[in-house]
């Protein structure tokens, strides 16, 4: 999912890129096929299917052929339908937040750290809220690892804590205290009811709360319906989303625990973001 | 080979399983009969009628269990208390009790001599209505299957609802049914297994799930039984008797009827950092009210397969499932009410990955012939990719119809996305419909080789599970624990330890006194409970 | 697919219906949401699952959520997305071809052919064009029928000339002048560029040319593709589509038979459309 | 029981089926030997390297041949007329006889005596060369196999392109080999089976199809060459030797090295409304040309099933297969080269329809061990509801892996609303894939009993196959017909009559007179040949 070379993309969020117009394809260059498929709270009649077609017109599929129409249970019909889109997709309007750091090496990492900070960088990690599923946080810090990149905790020069599931916000915030967290990284995986964005909008403020701003630690959130686009707006520093790797993670904490929050070189040994046990 | 087993497994190794399974599990039991926990003694409460919550929201139950506590301790049980505090009059009924508790306006004692006899009268005869109110609702559920039928065939179709809202859950039950489900699992919010309390009421939101209340209960058992007869077969109704308030769901469950509970003997502590005694004592409890209540269990082995590898952990499940039988037995479950878990969580990108899946099947129905096994459809190594999803998914059922499952979890080919649509389900018992029609007796064609690959693998299985439970049978620790406890403590199972002085709940936890008295495990315990009294 | 009851729908085309306004439904009221895939003519990365978010949101989808993103041979990306589209469907606005004609039985479209016209009704049908997919109009036309109904050659009062497949359309003209077609029944399943369409303007053209407005038999034409709102802009008389049965052919053409082009009841034994056996 | 059948099939009852079907087979091989038609001859002049169209697009070959037609008519053949016509100097080369020819401006005659023997030297070296070029082809490709490597294993994944442009089939084509295609389809124009010539150049419009020319082929060998030298494996080319120009179409896949050809005994007849003789006497040619070339035939018994129903018709399948293996033997292709066909068109709703699938297909496997059967999708039961055809296409390919197919013509699930998608293909190879690693081995575990639905389903499928062809060798007609031509007039097969004397084509048959000559059909017949020099 990520560039394989070791060197940061051009071209990130705000940058034009040069693009592409391009169309879906289904059988012919520029054909625009796609297909589609839901539910109406109708019964299935004729009027149904024009209703159905209808609603793919308005997606701006035209023409647009009602290929299955299936009643379900009382009042609700499944619709398939088929058809050409006429939207161009322009590349050079994506914006997507590409890897604007160096991918490292456990052993770079470690290097880079031991040489910038002269200490473990402190990672406290946690599922919050009610979410209970850890396999994605598990994934990025416990030595075992995910895509064949080992955890965190395989980092000689970073000190991991794992809270676990479930953990509340104000415990959160009292252990990240308590390690003198660099960073806090929290995994939301239901997304229900946008559990996600509320919980880890309730987590950041909590941060910016109990903490002056310039010593806070970073915020990281990470779960696969994400948008890695969001970071601003959950008012976190970075956002991760489905396949991230233990590798990119470190290398984005190594990144930015020597290059601070404005993304220029550290020049002391200090935290991420300002000091916090010596001056800097 | 002195079995007729088409897996040439020996009938020894699986009486040497059994009693190893037995060996780990009883000083399990002796643990848990000489324990109690809050959530206990509220159930008992719960059983005699106390219901309804406080404006905060706060159940009656807990307000009244905690001022016992508060007065005497939990060591003796709260029915002493309670009812002398009743026989002396402090309150016409027992939510009035509750609610002058709760204004400080009662104090309560530990009654002795006649007072206590009285008091354990009283007590008897009000939690005893509760049972029989159990006892009544299992006799309408078997009236109600003799009147209007029962599932046509097995395995049963087993559906979820996850709306939140339990009246958008509703007529998405009623759908599911109409189109084919046997049995309507409620999924329960996020959080809830953790709340040492249940909510009240009907309730309209949750993530990812519908808390369980006894209100949402009673809603829905009604909404079922007027779908029931419209179809002409009884459709079963399922949710969770997990969590910190086990005991309690399960009360509510006998007495709202339910049909099938999720009860897992060490899910609560693996997966929900449960302290390990809370969970066992609990357990205890609710399967004794499952056992009363005809209701059926199902356990969940398939937990461990969402994130250990299920080849390499494939013995955990069987050494789960054989504990499960061992401690459902004993709190009176019968081989029918025994839905042991099992998964179809494979990567699908493993060599033989189906001929794998189908070794682990045939054993686990091999091992359990009386048992209806409840499958469980893949999930983790479900993607965003709905067509190779809904593929999956009719693997699985194929399995299950050559497997002989006795309850079949419907996949979902948008697992890895959302919780369940509406067309999800229509498809995926589409999908079910399909193989079950297409090749549903196809296991009369199929028989594996005794040498062969699937019997070679279910054989090795069930080696490697009869040595984990030697493992946990010479386990031992510093202070003496049963072997589980200390096995689990180690990391034995899904690589978490969890130490027996640790975890949620240990604080509702007591070591009964001499003492001790509940009217509730008078009754379940039957014959057996002379050394408590 | 059609009304089960006998009698004519109210509502055709062009009359508002009292209508509802409905969104898709994923799992509660109202909550918009669909799933729509396509493939992109661009290499699997970031930018190119913006980009696929991008179609996403043109065609209204909002949040939509890129779910699977699948590289294909070389510089193709196929996607899965999940999102909930804004639009709403007006079901008074939905424009169907309603059965405007009674659903009558085997027995009593005989009895009308007989009383009508005094002589049998004569039917030609083929499939025109390279298309072979005889199995349609045959569902239609053999006396086997089609979902349990019997086809037309079952009809006393009907007399069927199935030309069969590959049939050109000077050859299906032919056919009908010797045949002294009251109807010709057109079939056509292949679609790809548009066959269907192309290949029926060119036959109702031909017939066009060839026949005295007046006198021209009636066209009707069928497969599984076609709009059925599309008569008028094709040059024929009716369009039947996917699940159409024998009986609800039979009855139109009785109904035609009986009723003249206008819908007016026939009130001599003439022809469809005007006579070409005795003057009217 | 004297043979080791895993379906209980007495070697008898197959040995009995064969003899009949050589007994329905061989007047037919007569009556072929005793025609030609214009595409055999025109065969023949493309095998002497007459290539080119005119410029209104009718090619050479059939301008030539029409004009000698006109000049000496067909039962000579075309051979002696034109290369007399080149020994007496009318034009240094056939294009530019054919160009004379077509401008009026020579006369063909029929020679004799020493004319005559000139001018079969002189065909016989100009068609030989044709002949050895086929031959060199067929060392390339067992060269090039030999090189790069071949498929890896069986099935042999079959995939479609079906644009209408060679130019856009050939990066699909590129593209579904890198996914894993093992042989690529290129689907013809609808059509084009009834143009009594093969159009010319590279094309770029068809529907739902791209034109069969000698360009096209050309153009795909060579890309799926350089593709094949990228994957280190020989990706197989595959096209339709049908149609009016059957022949011709099967000369020039021997020319280009194409791979494997749809080549049915009797498809033209009954589908295509081609008259019967006309089809027999093109068809033997063809086979001969593909036995020569080493070419794979496939066998069109699915399309049988697209309009009966699979189940009341599972043994016209059976008939049809044997008959197509009587001449396709008797036409000198061994049993590697005879990709018989059927398919998985059981209606799913048909209870135990999986298990009647798997009784057919291993019915099929049992007669003819040693042929690549061809295995083809649904196609017919697939609706709109894609998810529901990607589950049944799952369905299929697991017939496929348990029952040992040779070549899996890969199902889509796109099959009843558009010629395949570059994304459809795609997630047709991934459940191809998932279905040959989970399960391909599956066929080690399953045995069907004996006595069992499948094995039953099976026998009883072989007697009516026997049965219908007892019929049809008894059949007769008044004008004393070969009886299998009698039993095609009657609509013995999908109730289609087609009368011998009818149907497309046959103005372009003709019997052949005493002194006709033919110098393909003398290399192809080997020794046979003296009946008819
Ligand atoms: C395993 C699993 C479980 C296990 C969890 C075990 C555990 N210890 O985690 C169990 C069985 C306990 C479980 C329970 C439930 N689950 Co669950 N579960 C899953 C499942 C099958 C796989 C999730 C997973 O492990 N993925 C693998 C990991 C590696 O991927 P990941 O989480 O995306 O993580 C990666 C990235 O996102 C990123 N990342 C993630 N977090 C972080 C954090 C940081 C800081 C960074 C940098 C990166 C990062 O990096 C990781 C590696 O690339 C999914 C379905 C599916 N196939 O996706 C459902 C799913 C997630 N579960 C779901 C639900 C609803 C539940 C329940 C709530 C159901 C219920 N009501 O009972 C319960 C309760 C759990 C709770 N309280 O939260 C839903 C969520 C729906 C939604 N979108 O809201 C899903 C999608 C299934 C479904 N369709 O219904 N579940
Ligand atoms: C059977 C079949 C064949 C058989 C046809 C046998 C025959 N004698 O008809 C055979 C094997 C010969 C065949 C060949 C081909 N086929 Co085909 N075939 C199909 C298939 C599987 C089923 C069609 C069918 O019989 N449906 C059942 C009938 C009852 O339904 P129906 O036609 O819709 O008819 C109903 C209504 O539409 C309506 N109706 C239809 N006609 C008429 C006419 C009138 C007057 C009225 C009132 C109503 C009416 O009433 C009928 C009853 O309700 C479809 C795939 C599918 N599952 O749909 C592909 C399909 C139609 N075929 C297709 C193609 C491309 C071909 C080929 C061209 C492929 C090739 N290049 O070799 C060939 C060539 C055929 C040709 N020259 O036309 C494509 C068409 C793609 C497109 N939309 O353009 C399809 C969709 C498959 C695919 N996805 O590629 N095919
Ligand atoms: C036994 C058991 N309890 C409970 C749950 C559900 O999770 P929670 O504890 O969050 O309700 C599961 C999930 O499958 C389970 O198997
Ligand atoms: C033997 C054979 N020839 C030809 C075709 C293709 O049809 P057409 O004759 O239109 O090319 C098929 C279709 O499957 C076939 O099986």
């Amino acid at each position: 999912m990520s560039d394989p070379t070791d060197q940061p993309r051009s071209g990130s969020a705000d940058q034009p890129r040069s693009g592409q117009i391009v169309r879906p394809y289904g059988d012919t260059t520029g054909d625009g096929m796609v297909q589609l498929s839901f539910t109406l709270p109708i019964e299935h009649s004729k009027v149904a299917e024009g209703a159905a077609e209808q609603l793919a017109n308005k997606m701006g599929m035209d023409p647009a052929l009602v290929v299955h129409a299936k009643p379900m249970g009382q009042g609700f019909t499944f619709f398939v339908v088929y058809g050409r889109v006429s939207h161009l997709v322009d590349t050079s309007k994506v914006e997507v937040v590409e890897r604007d750091f160096p991918l490292l090496t456990p052993k770079e990492a470690n290097a880079a750290i031991k040489q910038s900070l002269r200490r473990r960088l402190v990672v406290v990690g946690a599922c919050i809220g009610t979410d209970a599923h850890t396999v994605g946080i598990d994934a990025i810090l416990n030595i075992k690892g995910f895509a064949g990149e080992k955890g965190l905790e395989y980092y000689r020069e970073i000190k991991v804590v794992n809270l676990g599931a479930q953990v509340s916000v104000p415990e959160l915030v009292e252990a990240a205290r308590t390690e003198r967290a660099d960073a806090v990284l929290v995994s939301q995986v239901v997304t229900q009811r946008d559990a996600h964005l509320l919980n880890t909008r309730e987590m950041s403020a909590a941060f910016r709360e109990a903490y002056p701003a310039a010593s806070r630690p970073l915020l990281v959130v990470g779960g696969p319906r994400f948008n890695e686009g969001m970071a601003a707006e959950l008012g976190v520093d970075r956002v991760f989303s489905r396949g991230t790797t233990p590798g990119e993670v470190a290398s984005y904490l190594v990144h930015r625990a020597t290059h601070g929050r404005d993304g220029a070189p550290q020049s002391t040994s200090s935290i991420l973001a300002a000091p916090k046990e010596k001056a800097s | 080979m002195t079995t007729t087993s088409r897996l040439g497994i020996e009938a020894t190794d699986v009486r040497r399983a059994r009693t190893l399974a037995s060996e780990v599990g009883q000083p399990i039991v002796d643990l848990a009969r000489q324990h109690t926990t809050v959530s206990v003694e509220r159930a008992t409460l719960r059983l005699a009628g106390l219901a309804g919550a406080d404006p905060d929201g706060t159940p009656w139950v807990n307000r009244l269990a905690d001022v016992v506590r508060a007065d005497t301790g939990l060591e003796h049980g709260v029915a002493l208390p309670v009812w002398d505090a009743m026989v002396r009059g402090e309150a016409e009924d027992l939510m009035t009790l509750a609610q002058k508790a709760a204004a400080g306006s009662v104090t309560f004692r530990l009654p002795e001599g006649q007072d206590a006899v009285a008091a354990r009268a009283a007590a008897r005869s009000s939690v005893g209505a509760g049972i029989a109110r159990v006892d009544r609702q299992r006799a309408a559920r078997e009236q109600m299957i003799a009147t209007v039928g029962d599932a046509p065939r097995k395995p049963w179709i087993y559906l979820i609802v996850a709306t939140g809202d339990i009246h958008e859950d509703i007529p998405q039950a009623q759908a599911a049914a109409r189109e084919g489900a046997d049995v309507i699992a409620v999924i329960r919010s996020t959080g809830q297994s953790l709340l040492d309390f249940v909510p009240e009421g009907a309730t309209r939101e949750g993530f990812a799930g519908t808390y369980a209340t006894q209100e949402n209960f009673r809603l829905m058992r009604a909404a079922l039984d007027e779908t029931s007869r419209e179809l002409g077969r009884y459709v079963r109704l399922t949710n969770y008797a997990s969590g910190l308030c086990m005991p309690e769901i399960a009360a509510l469950a006998g007495l709202e009827r339910l049909d099938m509970m999720l009860n897992d003997s060490m899910y609560g502590i693996l997966f929900r950092d449960i302290n390990p005694i809370r969970t066992f004592v609990d357990q205890r409890f609710s399967r004794q009210v499952h056992a009363r209540a005809g209701i059926i269990i199902n356990t969940g082995e398939d937990n461990y397969l969402t994130t250990a590898d299920a080849v390499e952990a494939a013995h955990t499940v069987t050494t789960s499932q054989l504990l499960n039988e061992f401690f459902a037995k004993e709190a009176g479950l019968e081989d029918w009410q025994l839905g042991l878990g099992h998964a179809f969580e494979i990567d699908p990108e493993v060599p033989d990955s189906f001929r794998l899946e189908l070794a682990h099947a045939m054993l686990a129905r091999e091992l359990f012939p009386d048992a209806p096994l409840k499958w469980m459809p893949p999930t983790r190594h479900m993607t965003g990719d709905i067509f190779r999803g809904y593929l999956l998914d009719g693997f699985f059922n194929l399995v299950g119809a050559l497997t002989g499952q006795g309850i079949l979890l419907v996949g979902m080919m948008t697992e890895a996305v959302v919780t369940p649509w509406i067309s999800d389900r229509d498809l995926a018992l589409q999908n079910v419909r399909y193989v079950m029609n297409a090749a549903g007796r196809l296991h009369e064609d199929f028989h594996p080789a005794p040498d062969g690959f699937i019997a070679d693998r279910a054989r090795h299985v069930l080696g490697e599970a009869i040595g984990l439970l030697e493992q946990i049978r010479d386990d031992t620790d510093e202070s003496g624990d049963p072997p589980l406890l200390a096995a689990i403590a180690d990391g034995t199972f899904g690589l978490m330890k969890r130490p027996a002085d640790k975890g949620r709940g240990l604080d509702g936890v007591a070591r009964k006194a001499p003492g001790y008295y509940n009217p509730a495990t008078e009754v379940l315990d039957g014959e057996n409970l002379d050394g408590e009294s």
